[in-house]
C-alpha cells in the first residue's frame, strides 16, 4: 500500500486535517457573521436577520451567494497585481495560525513544540495584506487605512507578545497542548490577571475591532483599506477578519481559560471540543458586546494607550511573574 | 456639566447595552406588521367625481403643477320652478390626472377644493417601475379609495 | 416652475412698484411720523390696538418690545442716512448709499451691533440693494441697513474685515445676485458650480419648466 | 477662508476629499482637507450639492404654495422652518394669531427641537463609532414623530404652521398622549446619561475638540447650541421673544468650555428644557380658534420684514419682501443656521487630526438641506 510509506501517510493526514480544519473554520466564520449580526441587533433593540431560513440562519449563505455574484471592480488606476493578491494573501495568512490550535486533546493539525511562537509570528503577517490592499487600491482613504494598520500593529504587537511571556513562563513550554495541560486545575486568568487584561486589549486591537477598528473606521475613512473592494475580494477580506476573531478568541481560551479543561473534571475528547468551542463563543460574545457598546478611539489615543499603558503594564506583569516564580 | 453631575454613579455603558439585549425589539417587520397610520396622514389622493364641479382650484393651488384637468362643457336642460325648460351649460371633467412623481403630498389641493371632491387616503404604497405609470387618472384614484371603503364596510360584519 | 409670464412681468412691475415700496409706502406711515414727532408714533399705534382688545381678551396685552436704538442710530449716522423707518415698532430700517457701508458698519460695531445675521441682495427695477441685518446681543435690537447700489455696476465694499461671518454671506450674494464685494478675500461662487452662467436671483433669469 | 487648491501641497501632504458622498457628512457636503498624514492642515467646505434654488422658487410660488417648500430647508426640523415664514407673513399683513394657535405652535416647535436634538445624539454617536446609540436615538425620536404625525399628518415634512395660526386643531387625545410620552421619555434619557457620561472613550473623544471662544463665535456668526456652548447665553427665544416664549419659564442652557463635549451637553440640556416647555404649554393650553381668519389668497401689503426664530440649529430668519401687487413674494431670503455655522467650521477645526475633525463636524450638527437651500 502506498499509505504504508510514513511520508505519504503524514501527507495524507495533513491534507485531510487541513481540509477538515478549513471547512470547520469557514463554517464557524459563516455562523459567526450571523451570530454577530444577531447579537448586535439585540443590543440595538432590533430583530436582526430573520428572513432567510429559521431565525435567519441561512443569511450568511445568502450573503456569500450575493457577494459571489457581484461584479468584481478593479479601479482603473489601481496596482492590479497587488490589488488582486491582497485579499488572497489576507485569507491565506489568516488561516495559517489555525494549524497550531488544539481544539481538544489530539484534535490538532500540527502540535508544534513552539506553537505559540509560530502563532505570534504568522499572525503579525496579517498586516501585510492590509497594506497591500491599502496601497494597491490607489485611493487616499485606503492608504490612510493601511498606514493606520501599520501604526496599530507596531503599537500592539509588543504588549501582545509581552503579555504572553508570563503564561509561557508559568507553563514552562511554548507548546499549545502543554500550556493547556498546565492549566488542568487552575486557569491562568487567576494567576495572571494583569497579563490577561493586557492580552485582551491587545488582542482586540490586533483583530482591529471596535474600539480599535481604526483601519476601517467607517465614519472617517469610509471603509478603510477595503474601500475599493467588491464582490469576492471583499468577501475574502471579511472572511479573514472573522478568522482573526476566531483565532484570537481561541488563543485567549488556550492561554488564560485552560483550553478544553474544566477544573477537576476529566472530559472525553468530544466533550473537550465542545467545551473549547463554547469558551471561544463566550469570548467572541464579549467581543461583539464591546463592539456594540463602545465608540472608536482616535489614532493618537490608540498609540498612546499601546505605548504608555499596555507595554509598561506587560513589563510589570513579567516582573511580578518572575518574582513569584523565583520565590 | 449639569447632567454630568446630576448622577453620582453612572451605570457603565457595557451594562446599559446589556440591559437592552433583553428588551423587546422596537422595529417593525414591515410587510407583515405595519405602523398605525393616523387619520390626518397625507397619502394617495382620493377623487370623488360626483362632487367635482370642475372649478380647477386644485390645479391652481398645486405648487408643483402635478394636477391636470381636462374639461369639456355640455348642455343640459333643466326645468325651472316655473315649468320652463332652460338650457344650461355645465362643465364636466373628462380627465383628472395626478402625477405622483412630482407630487409632494402637501395637501394644498385638498384644502382648496370648495366641494370636498378631493381627499387624501392613508394609502402609501405606490412605488412603480417607470415614471409614466405614476400618472394616476380617475380610475386609479377612485378605485383605491373605493376598495378602502369596501373594506371598511366589510369589516364590521364579522 | 415658472411659466414664461413671470420672466417678463417682474421686469416691468418691480421697475415701478418695488421702487415705491420701501420709499413711498413706509414714508406714508412710519417715516414721516418718527421724523417729525418720534415720540408720538408708538403711542398712536398702541391707542389703535387696545381699543378692540380689552373687551375680549385683556390677557393678550403683552408688552410690545419697542426699538430704543432707532433714535440713537439716527443720531450717530446723521449724514449717512438717506431714509429710515420702523417696522412693527421694533425693527428699524435705514437706507444708506452703497459707498458709505464700511463707515456705517464701523459705527454700528461701535454701538455694540456685533452679530451680522444675514446679507440679502434685492434687485429692483432701477437699482440694487444690499440689506444687512445686524443684531446686537447686548441691546437685543435688530437693525436692517439697506445699501443702495447701481444696477449696471453692482459693487459694494466687503464687510469681511469687520465681521468674519460676512464671508459666506457675501459669496452667496455674489453667486445668486451678482453683487461684487470689493475687498473680499475669496469671492467665488459658492452654491452654484463654477461654470454656471448668470445669477439666478436676478429678475431677468429665465426659468424653464419640465413637462410631465 | 482659503481656497485649498491654491495652496501648494508639501512633500508629505495630500488633498483629501471628505465627501460629497461620505458616511459622516450627513448628506452631500464636501470637505476638502489638506492633510499631513493624519493631521488636517486646512479645511475648505464645498457646498451646493443640494442647492434647489428655494429662494428663486419662492418668487414663482404664491405665498401659501411656498409654505410646503420651507419644510425642505432643514428637513429634520421642518416645523421650525414653517415658523419664521408664517411669522413674516403675519407681520406684513398684521394678522393677530389666536392664543391657542400660539400655544400649539410652541408645543410643536419644542417637540420638533426634541426630535432634532435626539437625531443629533443618534448621529453623533454613530460618527464616533458607537452605532448602537444611533438606534437608541432613533427609537426615542420615533415616539415624538408619532406625536407630530398625529397632529400634522406628516412624519418629516409637516407644513403645519400656517400664516395666521396652525393648519388643523389638535386632534382628540393628543394632549394625553403627549403628556404620557413626555413622562416616559426621561427614563430613556437616563440611559443616555449613563451611557455617555460614564464612557471614558466618549468623553476623551469630545473634550477639547474644536474649542471656540464666545467673542470669536459671535464674530463668526455662529448661533444656536454651538454659541451657547461657548458660554454666551444667547437664545432668540429669550433675547427676541416671539410667539409666547416670553410667557414661559425656561432656562437657557450654557456651557463654558466651548468644545464638542460642551455642545453635546447643551443639546442634552435643551432636550430636558424642551420637555419642560411643552409641559408648561400643555398646562395652560387655552381654548379658542386655532387659526385667525386669513384670506385664501394672501396678498400682503408692500413692505419688508425680517422675522427671526431660534430653530434647533440656531437662528433661522426669513427676510420677506412684498411688492403688494403680485401674489408671489417679491424676494425671499433665508438665513439658515447650518449655512452660517458651517462657514465658521474651518476656524475651529483646522490643525486637528482627522478623527477629531469628524467628531467636530458631527458636533456642529448641520443639515445639508439647510446649508444649500
Amino acid at each position: 500500500m502506498i499509505l504504508d510509506n510514513p511520508l505519504v501517510l503524514a501527507l495524507v493526514k495533513g491534507i485531510v486535517g487541513v481540509i477538515i480544519l478549513i471547512s470547520f473554520i469557514s463554517l464557524n466564520v459563516l455562523f459567526l457573521t450571523w451570530y454577530e449580526r444577531k447579537v448586535i441587533a439585540r443590543i440595538q433593540v432590533r430583530y436582526g436577520p430573520n428572513r432567510a431560513g429559521k431565525f435567519g440562519l441561512l443569511q450568511p449563505l445568502a450573503d456569500t451567494a450575493k457577494l459571489l455574484a457581484k461584479e468584481d471592480i478593479v479601479p482603473e488606476k489601481a496596482d492590479r497585481a497587488v490589488f488582486t493578491f491582497a485579499p488572497a494573501t489576507a485569507f491565506a495568512v489568516a488561516l495559517l495560525p489555525t494549524m497550531a490550535i488544539p481544539f481538544a486533546s489530539g484534535l490538532i493539525v500540527s502540535d508544534l513544540n513552539i506553537g505559540i511562537l509560530y502563532i505570534i509570528a504568522v499572525s503579525s503577517l496579517a498586516t501585510i495584506p492590509v497594506i497591500m490592499g491599502g496601497w494597491g487600491s490607489n485611493n487616499k482613504y485606503t492608504l490612510l487605512g493601511g498606514m493606520r494598520t501599520i501604526a496599530q500593529s507596531i503599537s500592539y504587537e509588543i504588549p501582545f507578545v509581552l503579555s504572553i511571556i508570563g503564561v509561557v513562563a508559568l507553563a514552562g513550554s511554548l507548546s499549545m497542548v502543554q500550556i493547556i495541560n498546565a492549566q488542568t486545575n487552575i486557569w491562568y486568568v487567576f494567576l495572571q490577571p494583569l497579563g490577561f487584561v493586557v492580552f485582551f486589549i491587545a488582542m482586540i486591537a490586533e483583530t482591529s475591532r471596535i474600539p480599535f477598528d481604526l483601519p476601517e473606521s467607517e465614519s472617517e475613512l469610509v471603509a478603510g483599506f477595503h474601500t475599493e473592494y467588491s464582490g469576492m475580494k471583499f468577501a475574502m477580506f471579511l472572511f479573514a477578519e472573522y478568522i482573526h476573531m476566531v483565532v484570537a478568541s481561541a488563543l485567549l481560551v488556550i492561554l488564560f481559560f485552560g483550553g478544553w479543561n474544566i477544573p477537576f473534571i476529566t472530559l472525553p475528547v468530544i466533550a473537550q471540543a465542545v467545551v473549547f468551542i463554547g469558551k471561544m463563543y463566550v469570548v467572541m460574545t464579549v467581543m461583539i458586546w464591546i463592539r456594540g457598546t463602545l465608540p472608536r478611539i482616535t489614532i493618537v489615543q490608540m498609540t498612546s494607550i499601546g505605548w504608555k499603558v499596555l507595554i509598561p503594564l506587560a513589563l510589570l506583569n513579567i516582573m511580578i511573574t518572575g518574582i513569584f516564580m523565583s520565590l | 456639566m449639569v447632567l454630568k453631575l446630576s448622577k453620582i454613579v453612572h451605570t457603565p455603558p457595557m451594562l446599559v447595552t446589556l440591559k437592552h439585549i433583553f428588551k423587546k425589539a422596537f422595529t417593525v417587520q414591515y410587510p407583515e406588521e405595519r405602523l398605525e397610520i393616523p387619520e390626518r396622514f397625507r397619502g394617495l389622493h382620493a377623487y370623488y367625481a360626483d362632487k367635482c364641479i370642475a372649478c380647477m382650484m386644485c390645479e391652481k393651488a398645486c405648487p408643483n403643477k402635478c394636477i391636470q384637468l381636462e374639461i369639456s362643457t355640455y348642455e343640459i336642460e333643466i326645468e325651472t320652478p316655473d315649468g320652463e325648460k332652460k338650457k344650461k351649460q355645465k362643465k364636466k371633467v373628462d380627465e383628472f390626472n395626478i402625477y405622483l412623481g412630482r407630487c409632494m403630498f402637501c395637501g394644498l389641493c385638498v384644502d382648496n377644493c370648495p366641494k370636498g371632491a378631493l381627499g387624501m387616503t392613508t394609502e402609501y404604497e405606490f412605488s412603480d417601475n417607470d415614471r409614466k405609470s405614476l400618472v394616476y387618472g380617475i380610475d386609479r384614484l377612485a378605485s383605491k379609495e373605493m376598495a378602502k371603503e369596501e373594506e371598511k364596510e366589510n369589516e364590521p360584519e364579522p | 416652475m415658472a411659466e414664461e409670464e413671470p420672466v417678463e412681468k417682474p421686469e416691468e412691475k418691480p421697475a415701478e412698484k418695488p421702487v415705491e415700496q420701501p420709499e413711498e409706502k413706509p414714508v406714508e406711515k412710519p417715516v414721516e411720523k418718527p421724523v417729525e414727532r418720534p415720540v408720538e408714533e408708538p403711542e398712536e399705534k398702541i391707542e389703535e390696538r387696545p381699543v378692540e382688545k380689552p373687551e375680549e381678551e385683556p390677557k393678550k396685552e403683552r408688552p410690545v418690545i419697542k426699538s430704543k436704538v432707532f433714535d440713537e442710530i439716527k443720531e450717530a449716522l446723521k449724514d449717512k442716512i438717506v431714509d429710515s423707518w420702523i417696522m412693527s415698532e421694533r425693527r428699524p430700517f435705514i437706507i444708506i448709499k452703497g459707498e458709505d457701508i464700511l463707515k456705517v458698519a464701523k459705527t454700528l460695531v461701535g454701538m455694540e451691533f456685533d452679530h451680522l445675521s444675514a446679507i440679502s441682495g434685492v434687485e429692483y427695477g432701477d437699482r440694487m440693494e444690499c440689506a444687512y441685518h445686524i443684531w446686537s446681543y447686548s441691546k437685543r435690537e435688530l437693525v436692517t441697513v439697506k445699501a443702495v447700489i447701481s444696477k449696471d455696476n453692482p459693487k459694494i465694499d466687503s464687510l469681511t474685515p469687520i465681521w468674519k461671518s460676512a464671508d459666506w454671506h457675501e459669496r452667496e450674494t455674489y453667486d445668486l445676485m451678482g453683487i461684487v464685494f470689493e475687498g473680499h478675500p475669496d469671492l467665488r461662487r459658492i452654491l452654484l458650480s463654477d461654470d454656471f452662467k448668470g445669477h439666478p436671483l436676478r429678475k431677468d433669469f429665465e426659468l424653464t419648466e419640465k413637462p410631465w | 477662508m482659503v481656497q485649498i487648491s491654491e495652496i501648494p501641497t508639501g512633500p508629505n501632504e495630500m488633498i483629501l476629499n471628505l465627501g460629497p458622498q461620505h458616511p459622516s457628512t450627513h448628506g452631500v457636503c464636501r470637505l476638502v482637507l489638506r492633510t499631513d498624514g493624519e493631521k488636517v492642515l486646512n479645511i475648505e467646505p464645498v457646498i451646493g450639492y443640494l442647492h434647489r434654488g428655494i429662494e428663486k422658487l419662492a418668487e414663482n410660488r404664491t405665498y401659501i404654495q411656498f409654505l410646503p417648500l420651507t419644510d425642505r430647508l432643514d428637513y429634520v426640523a421642518a416645523m421650525g422652518n414653517n415658523m419664521p415664514y408664517a411669522m413674516a407673513i403675519e407681520d406684513l399683513m398684521e394678522i393677530e394669531v389666536p392664543e391657542r394657535a400660539e400655544y400649539i405652535r410652541v408645543i410643536m416647535l419644542e417637540l420638533q427641537r426634541l426630535a432634532s436634538h435626539l437625531l443629533f445624539v443618534a448621529t453623533f454617536g454613530a460618527d464616533l463609532g458607537a452605532w448602537t446609540v444611533l438606534m437608541y436615538g432613533f427609537r426615542e425620536r420615533e415616539r415624538i414623530l408619532d406625536l407630530l404625525e398625529m397632529v400634522s399628518g406628516g412624519r418629516l415634512l409637516y407644513s403645519y404652521i400656517y400664516p395666521g395660526g396652525v393648519r388643523y386643531d389638535l386632534p382628540e387625545g393628543f394632549v394625553e398622549k403627549c403628556r404620557k410620552t413626555l413622562k416616559e421619555l426621561p427614563k430613556y434619557f437616563e440611559d443616555y446619561n449613563d451611557y455617555f457620561y460614564s464612557n471614558e472613550i466618549f468623553l476623551k473623544r469630545c473634550e477639547g475638540v474644536g474649542v471656540l471662544k464666545a467673542e470669536d463665535a459671535i464674530n463668526l456668526g455662529i448661533t444656536g447650541p454651538i454659541l451657547r456652548a461657548c458660554g454666551a447665553p444667547h437664545d432668540l427665544r429669550k433675547d427676541d421673544p416671539y410667539s409666547i416664549y416670553d410667557q414661559l419659564d425656561f432656562k437657557v442652557i450654557t456651557e463654558k468650555e466651548g468644545d464638542t463635549l460642551a455642545r453635546f451637553n447643551v443639546r442634552m440640556g435643551e432636550i430636558y428644557e424642551s420637555i419642560n416647555i411643552v409641559n408648561q404649554a400643555l398646562d395652560s393650553l387655552p381654548e379658542g380658534d386655532f387659526r385667525a381668519k386669513v384670506p385664501k389668497v394672501l396678498k400682503p401689503p408692500p413692505g419688508a420684514v425680517y422675522s427671526r426664530t431660534e430653530a434647533p440649529r440656531g437662528e433661522l430668519s426669513i427676510y420677506l419682501l412684498s411688492d403688494g401687487e403680485s401674489k408671489n413674494p417679491y424676494r425671499l431670503k433665508i438665513r439658515s443656521p447650518s449655512f452660517c455655522n458651517l462657514s465658521a467650521f474651518p476656524f475651529f477645526a483646522e490643525g486637528d487630526i482627522l478623527a477629531n475633525v469628524v467628531a467636530n463636524f458631527a458636533g456642529i450638527d448641520i443639515v445639508l438641506g439647510d446649508v444649500d437651500r
